[in-house]
């Protein structure tokens, strides 16, 4: 049995594995598969200031190996979230390491969720800020591939509570690392990535898109060998803790995000094939380590060997 | 949660409507009518999510779907062998309740839609009525076992083939006509578009109903969001986004959103 | 029949269907798959001004619906490419429409390939000027990321040749539109897209990146949704035609492209899995117009339709 | 340049090696000792490459590869049954030259190098030596074939189990005092590596060789430049990168290069 804890600075987790916001609804929908708590962190989806329709329909889209998402951000907004039964309240109840993704259409709306969860941050291990949903057009696009906004946003979320936070980056910039640096100098102390990559799917007997929101977010294993490249850009380029995600489906893809540079990972797509899938990976990593005598999932990571 | 369901029989049923039966215990052990399962179609692989089937009809061990062949996913479904195995999810979502006293069943069907309310016809203690539209011949299926449980079964095709020329909400008026004052308990399964009419149909003759939304989805289990239809709400706009995964698939017709917006 | 003739401004083509640079040699190769002549344009491997040994072994890595490639552009320089039987001369004798795609690690290198093509244009329909080639770590990359870069670039390649331009873009930016707005500006006639997307793959017994460059160009059908909202974007943003490619398989990815606002489509990786797949789609494409009672693929260009 | 072949049969040959037989009637018109086909797996789906195997045995109509199940690709393979079909290109590649006059075939080879090399022992009219090379006794293979026809087959396995203890250079070696003064042609097929060290032994006694030399392939034709070796060139820097799919796979021992760079 190999030590999976893993250390993301201001707090650690019990295991690398977390689940990626928005595809884990709020941990609830999944405890009757297994104990929320055996997961390093539930990370919920994203929760924003105000309670939000999301998008009309159809909202996901299937593709080669992935999945176009427009979810909008449908959501009970941030008051109903720490009050309403199934879902801060549980999530206490169930034990598990809870992660709470935010979003929001301006700085402001940013600031007043982390506030408002800054008030109440009893059993909030961290905040996930996404600041790269690409379905939302007033605003989502433009902190993710502005280094400038998104640092920002940053500070200005930094200001408003000591919970610590995560920036989830997009991966439509042209250099992942200088904006890991951006908003790791403006008080981030984790970033996360990939978020989904922008796409599109026509149907070609309607010539609609198949996205009522035109374009959608890919995801699932089709994302992974661009999720790995920019894992590892990204932990090259800043000194705090990387969280890698994208069509992570079982242990190996895991192991390879580890390798690349990932201090822990989530799963996402892939728990819509399986729910299983976050607890197969847990028990996959440490049956590698064992199998290769690592004692401690801290020592895989970035250990990609890049010599000529 | 997850189980595995060996594939005991695969058959077309008629043209493009295959029946499969698999053994899985305990799904049929909780199924209710309405219920559906979420099922991964192995070889699919390039394909990743799961594809949803109302349940037909459960008994004993043996689980029955059935499925029209429209893509890729009821394609592959559609080539698998006897003992091959699905990983099946399921019982998921809300059923439809089943008539109470007096009540008598009315489906409205069309497509698949009379596969996924059959169960309501074996398990009904009242015999009723099944309205099942469909563009052509060809999309009328069930029939004789809807017959063989007592249902009577009224047919509507667009091209005027077999039944009445005309959408299946004809049917509906004319029933209605017929048996005023009855107690009639509606059941809807069906293209978005027809549910739509039905339920619009039923508010104006106040009257209520069961229906049956189905919408594309990810997760079947209700955290993802993929699956939504509108239902009135008492928030300012007047409706919210449910997911029928969860929170249906069924739905009174009476708290169904129709707005256009 | 359908009309599948289109217009590219400075030329036309007699049907919508190239093959991507890289991915058919220099057509001699596939010459015994099918007579060359039946393709809309034949698009030759990158040829620089120097012949290029191209990176270390291994080239490729095979992941989820696509490919990984760092070939490093091998190749035997322009003037054996001019002269010597099997390139130029054979396409020539061949009868196809050719487009050269050219690349350097300068913009005096691109300049140097253009003015050499331009004294020997005879029998060349267009240069794909390939900016965003990323696995050439002297220089490519920061073209096809660098708008104002890429732009000077064109320019110097326009005052090089009168032969048509194609700017061919990257899909590592955030904002294609107006990255295409940018080369159309400096001068190209046509914009073509996407290039490869920079991805790495890990090996996880040996922990060594699975192909030699460290990273490589994602292409294949795992890319589609991405290129297809890539193209829709840029072919709003400038007036010019754009020539859509990545994951294209068949005749209905063709036509989605198409209808998200490609004038011409390449395809590329499909054809390491079936040689055949430009003529399928050739004649897929006719077939769908046929059955649609569309009288010219013309008509299909840009019909996406996107009301609410 | 493109066929369909029906599998004919598929079998473990020995622990992780199989063998399929296809009808490809055109291929086998043309094979040569060294060619191969490239081949789609059905099924794979989500995974888009052919996979290069060489030709073990071409007769009549009857296709045979032997392969190593070591990944997808080849378990994906190793489940297809008689009569379902796999896409094929080929005959592909420069092939290995038969023997002439007096010439005494000398096969060095490794894992399913014996495969690759196989129609060496049946075409050859004059009889010589497999010296195989493998990890453990488990990665022995066909050296009853080449026995039946005619061949000497030496065998060294590095934990020594059977055989030489050892690598095969080792067994190349002693053939080669054995023989000195016989006019000995060499082929090799197996891990690069071990090509590279007989390589660089023939070269040393003055001695040239055929060297299959195999690579990650994608278009398996010359077109992409995936699969390439370095070759000895009179350029500035001696070398140049080969295409093992179309200039190869086999190669002249003198021409390879061996240096570092
Ligand atoms: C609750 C529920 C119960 C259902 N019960 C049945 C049933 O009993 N019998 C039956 O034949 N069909 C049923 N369906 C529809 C069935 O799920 C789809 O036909 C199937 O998923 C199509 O898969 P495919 O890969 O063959 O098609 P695809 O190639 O994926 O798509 C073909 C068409 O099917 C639609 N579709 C695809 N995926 C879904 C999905 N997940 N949900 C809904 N529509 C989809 C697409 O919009 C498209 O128009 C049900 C759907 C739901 C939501
Ligand atoms: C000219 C040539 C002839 C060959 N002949 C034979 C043969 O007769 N019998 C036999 O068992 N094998 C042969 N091989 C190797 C065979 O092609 C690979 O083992 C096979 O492609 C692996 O596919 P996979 O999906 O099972 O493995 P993967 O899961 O794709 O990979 C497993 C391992 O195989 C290697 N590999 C994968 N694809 C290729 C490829 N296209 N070319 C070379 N290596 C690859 C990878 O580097 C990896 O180490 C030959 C290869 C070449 C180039
Ligand atoms: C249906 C769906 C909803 C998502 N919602 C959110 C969200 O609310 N907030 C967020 O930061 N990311 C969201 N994401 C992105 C995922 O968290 C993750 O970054 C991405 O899907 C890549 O990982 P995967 O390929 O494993 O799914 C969503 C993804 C999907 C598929
Ligand atoms: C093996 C390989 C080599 C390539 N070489 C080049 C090149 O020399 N010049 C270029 O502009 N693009 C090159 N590309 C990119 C392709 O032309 C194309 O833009 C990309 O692969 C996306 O299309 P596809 O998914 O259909 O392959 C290459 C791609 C592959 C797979
Ligand atoms: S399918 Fe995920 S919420 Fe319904
Ligand atoms: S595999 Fe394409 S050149 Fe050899």
């Amino acid at each position: 049995m190999a030590d999976l804890r893993v250390d993301l600075g201001k707090f650690s987790l019990k295991n690398p594995v977390m689940t990626a916001s928005g595809t884990f609804g709020y941990g609830f929908e999944y405890a009757e598969f297994f104990p929320l708590d055996r997961l390093g962190a539930v990370v919920v989806k994203g929760i924003t200031v105000r309670p939000v329709h999301g998008n009309p329909t159809p909202r996901v889209a299937e593709v080669s190996s992935g999945m176009l998402n427009a979810i909008g951000l449908q959501g009970p907004g941030v008051d109903k979230f720490l009050h309403d039964d199934h879902y801060m309240p549980f999530l206490k109840k169930s034990g598990a390491t809870v992660i709470v993704n935010i979003w929001g259409k301006s700085v402001d709306e940013y600031r007043e969720v982390a506030e408002k969860l800054e008030a109440e941050k009893d059993g909030i291990t961290a905040l996930e800020i996404n600041i790269s949903c690409p379905n939302v057009k007033e605003g989502g696009i433009s902190f993710g591939t502005n280094a400038a906004k998104a640092s920002e946003l940053v500070a200005q979320v930094r200001a408003a509570t000591s919970i610590p936070l995560i920036t989830k980056l997009s991966p439509t910039v042209s250099n992942i690392g200088e904006f890991a640096k951006a908003v790791v100098d403006a008080g981030s102390d984790v970033i996360s990535l990939i978020n989904t990559i922008p796409s599109m799917a026509i149907d070609i007997e309607t010539r609609r898109p198949k996205i009522a929101n035109v374009t959608g977010g890919l995801s699932g294993p089709a994302i992974k060998p661009v999720a790995v490249r920019m894992v590892y850009e990204a932990a090259k380029a800043v000194k705090v803790p990387v969280i890698g995600m994208g069509g992570i489906c079982n242990a190996d893809d895991a192991v390879e995000f580890i390798i690349a540079g990932a201090s822990a990972i989530a799963v996402g797509t892939a728990i819509f094939t399986n729910p299983m899938a976050p607890i197969e990976v847990i028990d996959g990593i440490n049956s590698y380590l064992d199998r290769k005598k690592i004692a401690s999932v801290k020592e895989l990571c970035g250990t990609v060997d890049i010599r000529k | 949660m997850s189980h595995t369901g060996e594939i005991l029989s695969n058959e077309v049923l008629k043209d493009k409507y295959c029946r499969a039966v698999f053994r899985a215990p305990e799904i049929c052990e909780k199924a209710e009518p309405g219920h559906f399962v979420h099922v991964m179609i192995p070889s699919m692989r390039d394909r990743i999510l799961r594809r949803p089937f109302s349940i037909c009809h459960a008994g004993g061990s043996q689980l029955t779907i059935v499925y029209k062949v429209v893509g890729r996913g009821t394609e592959e479904l559609s080539r698998l062998k006897p003992g091959e195995k699905c990983d099946f999810m399921g019982p998921l979502g809300v059923p439809f309740s089943l008539p109470v006293e007096d009540e008598i069943p009315v489906i409205v069907a069309g497509g698949y839609g009379a596969a996924a309310t059959y169960m309501i016809s074996e398990r009904s203690k009242n015999k009723g009525y099944l309205l099942l539209g469909a563009r052509t011949e060809k999309d009328l299926i069930l029939t004789d076992n809807y017959k063989n449980n007592g249902f009577e079964v009224r047919v509507a095709t667009e091209d005027g083939a077999v039944g009445t020329k005309g959408l299946v909400t004809v049917l509906v008026k004319e029933l209605l006509e017929e048996n005023k004052g009855k107690n009639l308990k509606f059941y809807g399964c069906g293209p978005h578009g027809m549910l739509l009419a039905l339920g619009e149909l039923l508010i104006t003759n106040e009257i209520d109903g069961e229906l049956s939304m189905d919408q594309m989805m990810c997760c079947g289990i209700g955290a993802c969001f993929a699956c939504v239809v509108k239902v009135k709400d008492n928030n300012p706009d007047g409706w919210r986004y449910a997911r029928t995964c969860k929170e249906g698939p069924v739905f009174k017709a009476s708290d169904v959103y129709y707005g256009r917006t």
